[in-house]
């Protein structure tokens, strides 16, 4: 797909949730956090292009929730709340990236599952800060000294999450097709290669690691500005797992992907929830199963070999 | 003057296989070297030691003078040392033109993340390369899709677009069909004569050799058993019973 | 989700359509605040958060059971002020995200009139401001943290049931009447949010009624933990007088056993404020001769309940039906439906017959008194239910293939809640030994 | 000294909960690790493999019991159910979903066994519902042991000090001598160290992998079925085992079945010793062995660096 269709696929997209967020409230929230999720999956596309797969990127939205959360007690401005979780998750991931960078494939997903576990456990263990598996309530908080709350609140939130998606999206976009991009992919096919071109791997992984904490921190701000209420679950494995499965769903091949896999699980969620409230599990798995087999291009396969075959 | 590279008493052992037992070599700038011998006798070893990717357990090497023993694949080929791999090291789910193109960058620096690989300069010089390989028709191809002798070629093109002083070659010509051997070969001479690239290859071919190589080494069980030109070489009984005599009609050779 | 095309491919076009016919009834507009009032409405929708997935589901089925169980009682009796009430309930598995998108869902697209939340204390902490928010009659059915109403006020969300504070202070009253000269105690709780608040409740408040009592080791296990070997061999080991445990589900079920496997109970005197919730499923691998509690004075074989033909009826219906004796989260499900009830029917006389708005809905619970099956609950003018906690020690009887509680007694919910404008952790500082020496009559089991 | 020697007895009561926890990891973690060898697939539903394992036996004992059968029966019940799940799950889920994975992306042949995993969790459910379930009439036939403890005895049951390590080092010794010994066995190391070879030599790799999966999932299952005495079985003990078992195939080297006893062991025994002298990191300890073991051993403890071709 071209990627003049492409951006207009986006705009159009844009127009869509906004068009939905108006004209049926309660969608507001759902999208918001289907944008949110998108964002933190933009980073896992990343690392799928180098053909690896965290199973511990909650850790880095449930940083970045945290911040927001305690840091909203100091400056309750959401717009310095923001990056600064961002900022933090990156640093965060600098760190830890310096160390999983090394590692591949099994070894790779485990150790980003075990440090998010352990983040976890560190959200239960000190629980006088945290209160534990109840979470903290964000205090108020503000958007350029008004305060962020009622209607206006939930709009602005989502107005941030899709200009932020929308930015990251376009980064990612021409940054995948850039040569840093192209050797990120060359990690998955012939990693060797890049060595004997003079090119670190490591340190081509460790920039989409970085990019991947960045994005997957302001997820986890939105997520928190949005529910107003932070727990450890941000961080349980599953929770990874959800990301990773929501990058399958829509498709690794375009920066569309995880926004339409985002979208797509949220909602697929909630209608199975709404129909199934003790089966939605068994609804979702059945979803997967079947986008893995007679669709491994995800959704936004489907749409484009539509369009070929058109 | 010093030699482009040197090598003195390389020796690496894999268990009790001595892929090197006492390597001195020195490759002047500007010829092209074929290294010859039997399979096991340490060909690849010694290429894979001189680029980093093998540590010998003992010995030098110095490229240009400065020694180069103990430093990482990546570090070597900064300082000029390129290679090309036996098996093609190829982006498999890239096609021609960015395998080479993504060659191109990494000469350049890679760390530019809003410009696009395909940018005009890149791919001029990669479409360039392409065409001097006589791959034109193929640049849009992926490399996963084609067929040994191309990705031999694509395989060196990449290395011969890094610009590297000194080129190592790990039989280049195996796996190319045999009508078009002789043309791809002086395409590659060619090429890298114009772009003033001292080679080292390991060959079979003894054809191949005899029509390029300056000089020919030939390695037997670890060490340099004979050095010289191609001609005293190649007509040397010896070498022709331990070498050319498992090498046949040049090219497809037996299981040692 | 949608349909297959040829090739077993979804095309785009059925994968619109279906995506749409699936959207339909989502996307239906929900009924907006301020537009309702006057007019009666076809039915009353009530939104119902429980756990359906996950470990908590031992608690979150139950609930739904007996809501289910309740509502068509209601409704064959003609509905409340003459309207059917309709549940629509919504899994907490999922997390707090999910229940707060749902709880939105269920008012700005349901369109529920009231809504019940939930199990989890996070799922209440986050649904409470909520309910301030998109001005809906929140009820706080089941969740134990003590700090909603100590923290914030709310105008629409009120407990139906008490909290942590009175829950675990009576069981430590109960030991301090019955055990009196008990020199030391270990803890053996879950490793999350309720396992530490209630053992910071227990040791507040024992260290101010029984100063000096030696703690011997805390333990908590993981939560969902299922092997406790190591904890009980350090227990066995150190010799506590008394171990307490505030687990609840399948790590209380996996302790029990092992602990009675292990002759743990030979040697301390076990306090579980939540096991009634466990009896039935342990059955006599639970000795006699230890404190149980159960959440609310809740207990199917209650010995003084206010109207003693209501409790029988709960129960027994509920045990044909589902095949087991109701639990508190079946209690405190149908102190829910009956404040539902008394609140809604207050409303509306209130309005001379003529149907409440939210608004008005809401402040109708505010000082509520309603039945429970066992006695009555009435709501605090901070939202916080009044609810009296019973608890009782283990005794085997031939009547039941379960342990069940003698020597009961029933605290009075004022005694042991904390009072209006009062935080928990500072008042529980302020009792006074006296106050065990006040303790009503225990009560024995009558078979 | 009078501390070291009581403290000298709590180390020793500390090892025999830790073998007996050890064991119990070990057998859910050595079929874990078994597939991954051969199919190179981390089976993320032999966590509900382990449940149903657990649920199956647990019915089939409670059944018989209701039969009037007698105690001792228990445990060859114990051993039936295993088998039964094994056999009747193992080839269904081998041949309809991950044989058609085979080529494709690892990350979509894990993706599809998540999806499974939260198939068999609402199943799980549906089947046998939320409420605790055991079956103990096997541990309570074997009864207690008294460990003398400085004037004290502390009580194990039999079946903790005796069964669990037991069954563990039998499989451990029944699976090293099939591998090493039997040609079926070493078959299946042939598969797992290089598929393609194996099958230039003439191996029916489609056979061995069907075969080694359901040996695999047999295990996942007895391991279900020997904590059933012991365990409460409720919703999402699946999950919160299989997190365990991926930390101790990854510590333990991926394919290596001594490796799993000896990652087991670790974690099994730290995490015994954490209850008593750091309880709050409990949770921790099998990512902190993970994570140190990784540190050092980038392949695992028994993994073999796999060089890469060039």
């Amino acid at each position: 797909m071209t990627r003049r269709s492409e951006t207009l696929f986006a705009l159009a997209g844009a127009v869509l949730i906004l068009v939905l967020a108006y004209a049926v409230p309660w969608l507001r929230f759902v999208l918001t956090i289907a944008l949110a999720k998108g964002l933190a999956v933009l980073g896992i596309l990343l690392l799928l292009r180098a053909g690896q797969v965290s199973f511990g990127h909650a850790l880095y939205l449930a940083l970045a929730a945290y911040t927001v959360a305690f840091g909203a007690v100091l400056v309750p401005e959401a717009l310095l709340l923001l990056p600064a979780a961002a900022l933090l998750a990156g640093i965060v991931g600098l760190l830890i990236g310096l160390f999983v960078v090394r590692y591949r494939e099994i070894f790779f997903g485990m150790l980003n599952l075990a440090l998010s576990m352990v983040f976890y456990s560190v959200l239960e263990k000190f629980y006088a800060l945290t209160h534990g598996a109840d979470g903290i309530r964000l205090p108020p908080v503000t958007v350029l000294g008004r305060p962020l709350a009622g209607e206006t609140g939930e709009w602005t939130v989502l107005g941030i999450a899709l200009v932020l998606a929308l930015a990251c999206g376009a980064l990612v976009r021409v940054a995948l097709a850039s040569p840093l991009g192209e050797a990120l992919a060359g990690i998955k096919t012939r990693e060797t290669r890049l060595d004997f071109m003079g090119v670190s791997p490591k340190r081509v992984l460790l920039a989409a690691y970085v990019a991947s904490a960045v994005m997957a921190g302001f997820a986890g701000a939105i997520i928190a500005l949005t529910t107003r209420h932070v727990t450890p679950a941000l961080s349980y494995w599953t929770t990874s797992g959800e990301l990773v499965f929501i990058a399958i769903l829509g498709g690794a091949g375009s920066v569309l992907g995880p926004f339409l896999g985002a979208a797509a699980y949220e909602l697929t969620r909630v209608y199975a929830a709404a129909t199934f409230a003790n089966a939605w599990q068994l609804v979702l798995g059945l979803v997967l199963l079947a986008v893995i087999v007679f669709a491994p291009g995800g959704i936004w396969g489907m749409i484009t070999s539509r369009r070929r075959a058109a | 003057m010093t030699a482009l590279l040197s090598a003195k008493g390389l020796r690496l052992a894999f268990g009790g296989l001595k892929a090197a037992d006492g390597i001195d070599l020195d490759v002047e700038a500007g010829e092209f070297l074929a290294i010859i011998g039997p399979n096991g006798a340490g060909k690849t070893t010694f290429i894979n030691m001189t680029t980093g990717y093998l540590k010998p357990q003992g010995g030098t090497i110095a490229f240009e003078g400065k020694p180069i023993l103990g430093l990482s694949p990546r570090r070597i080929v900064g300082l000029g040392v390129a290679r090309s791999f036996q098996l093609p090291q190829l982006f498999t789910e890239h096609t021609v033109l960015q395998n080479v193109a993504l060659a191109v960058a990494a000469r350049e620096g890679v760390w530019s993340v809003l410009t696009p690989l395909l940018r005009p300069r890149f791919r001029d010089e990669a479409a360039e390369l392409i065409a001097r390989f006589g791959l034109t028709r193929i640049t849009d191809v992926r490399a996963d899709a084609l067929n040994e002798g191309a990705r031999k070629l694509v395989d060196i093109a990449m290395a011969v677009a890094l610009r590297p002083r000194l080129l190592l070659m790990d039989e280049p010509t195996s796996g190319v069909a045999a009508a078009e051997k002789m043309a791809i070969v002086e395409t590659l001479v060619r090429v890298l004569r114009e772009a003033g690239v001292t080679a080292v290859f390991v060959e079979h071919d003894m054809e191949v050799v005899g029509r390029f190589a300056d000089r020919v080494a030939v390695w037997g069980q670890g060490r340099i058993a004979a050095l010289g030109s191609p001609s005293r070489i190649l007509n040397d009984p010896e070498v022709q019973r331990t070498v050319i005599g498992i090498a046949p009609n040049g090219g497809a050779h037996a299981a040692a | 989700m949608a349909g297959t095309g040829r090739d077993g491919v979804v095309t785009r076009r059925e994968a619109l359509i279906g995506a749409g016919a699936a959207g339909a009834s989502l996307l239906m507009p929900g009924r907006s605040a301020w537009a309702q009032g006057a007019a009666k409405p076809a039915e009353i929708k009530v939104g119902i958060a429980t756990y359906l997935s996950g470990p908590a589901s031992v608690f979150g089925v139950p609930g739904r059971q007996t809501a289910e169980m309740l509502f068509d009682e209601i409704n064959a009796a003609g509905g409340i002020a003459g309207v059917k009430v309709r549940p629509i309930f919504v899994d907490e598995g999922p997390g707090v995200d999910h229940v707060v998108g749902e709880y939105r869902r269920l008012v700005q697209s349901e369109g529920v009139h009231l809504i019940f939340a939930a199990i989890s204390s996070a799922d209440c902490i986050a649904c409470a401001p909520l309910s301030d928010e998109l001005k809906r009659p929140t009820l706080l059915w089941d969740c134990g943290t003590q700090r909603i109403f100590e923290d914030n006020r709310y105008s629409y969300a009120f407990r139906t049931q008490a909290n942590a504070t009175p829950e675990i202070l009576a069981a430590l009253l109960y030991l301090l009447k019955v055990k009196p000269d008990f020199k030391s105690i270990a803890v053996i709780n879950q490793d999350y949010a309720w396992g530490r608040d209630s053992w910071d409740i227990f040791r507040t408040a024992m260290n101010t009624l029984k100063p000096g009592v030696k703690v011997a080791a805390e333990l908590f296990p993981r939560f969902g933990a299922t092997d406790f070997s190591t904890e009980i061999t350090r227990v066995l080991a150190l010799r506590p007088d008394v171990v307490l445990s505030t687990s609840w589900g399948g790590d209380l079920d996996a302790l029990i056993r092992q602990a009675s496997d292990r002759k743990l109970f030979e040697r301390a005197t076990f306090v579980m404020p939540l096991a009634e919730s466990s009896l039935q499923r342990v059955g006599k691998a639970l000795p006699a001769g230890h404190i149980v509690g159960a959440r609310g004075d809740h207990w199917f074989l209650h010995p003084s309940p206010a109207d003693p033909e209501r409790l029988k009826r709960f129960s027994d219906t509920y045990k044909a039906k589902y095949n087991a004796w109701p639990i508190y989260p079946c209690f405190h499900m149908a102190q829910a439906v009956s404040a539902m009830k008394a609140g809604i029917e207050k409303a509306v006389a209130a309005k001379g017959g003529g149907w409440p708005t939210d608004a008005e809905l809401a402040s109708a619970f505010k000082g509520l008194e309603f039945p429970s099956p066992t006695a009555s609950v009435r709501i605090r003018e901070d939202g916080q239910g009044l609810e009296n906690q019973l608890i009782g020690t283990t005794l085997h009887s031939d009547k039941y293939p379960f342990p069940v509680l003698t020597d009961m007694i029933v605290f009075p919910a004022e005694s042991v809640t904390t009072p209006v404008g009062q935080k928990s952790a500072d008042w529980l500082k302020t009792l006074t030994p006296d106050m065990v020496a006040k303790l009503p009559q225990a009560q024995a089991f009558k078979s | 000294m009078a501390w070291l020697s009581e403290n000298g007895i709590l180390v020793g009561l500390a090892l025999l909960d830790g073998l007996s926890y050890a064991a119990a990891v070990f057998m859910v973690a050595v079929g874990l690790n078994l597939v991954f060898g051969v199919l190179r697939v981390l089976n993320v539903a032999h966590g509900s493999l382990y449940a149903i394992g657990g649920y199956a036996a647990a019915s089939i004992g409670l059944f018989a019991a209701s039969l009037g059968a007698p105690p001792w029966l228990g445990l060859p019940i114990l051993l039936a159910a295993a088998v039964l799940v094994g056999v009747a799950l193992g080839p269904v889920i081998e041949r309809l979903l991950l044989r058609r994975m085979q080529d494709r992306e690892p990350v979509l042949q894990l993706l599809v066994t998540f999806a499974l995993f939260m198939i068999l969790e609402d199943l799980q459910k549906l089947v046998w519902g939320v409420q605790p379930v055991v079956f103990d009439a096997p541990l309570k036939w074997l009864g207690t042991v008294d460990v003398p403890f400085g004037q004290d005895a502390i009580p194990f049951t039999a079946y903790q000090l005796y069964v669990l390590p037991g069954v563990a080092l039998a499989t451990l010794a029944i699976l090293a001598c099939v591998l090493r010994y039997t040609l079926t066995g070493r078959m299946v190391v042939a598969v797992t160290v290089d598929r393609e070879a194996a099958r230039a030599m003439g191996i029916d790799a489609a056979r061995v992998t069907m075969l080694t999966f359901t040996v695999g999932a047999a295990l996942a299952a007895l391991g279900g079925a020997l904590a059933a005495p012991t365990v409460s079985l409720v919703p999402g003990v699946g999950a919160s085992t299989i997190v365990l078992s991926f930390a101790v195939v990854a510590t333990a080297g991926l394919g290596q079945i001594e490796g799993a006893a000896v990652a087991a062991l670790l974690i099994g025994l730290g995490r015994s010793f954490a209850v008593y002298v750091a309880p709050e990191f409990e949770v921790v300890v099998p990512y902190a062995i993970m994570v140190a073991v990784l540190l050092f051993r980038p392949q695992g403890l028994f993994g073999v660096a796999e060089t890469r071709r060039i």
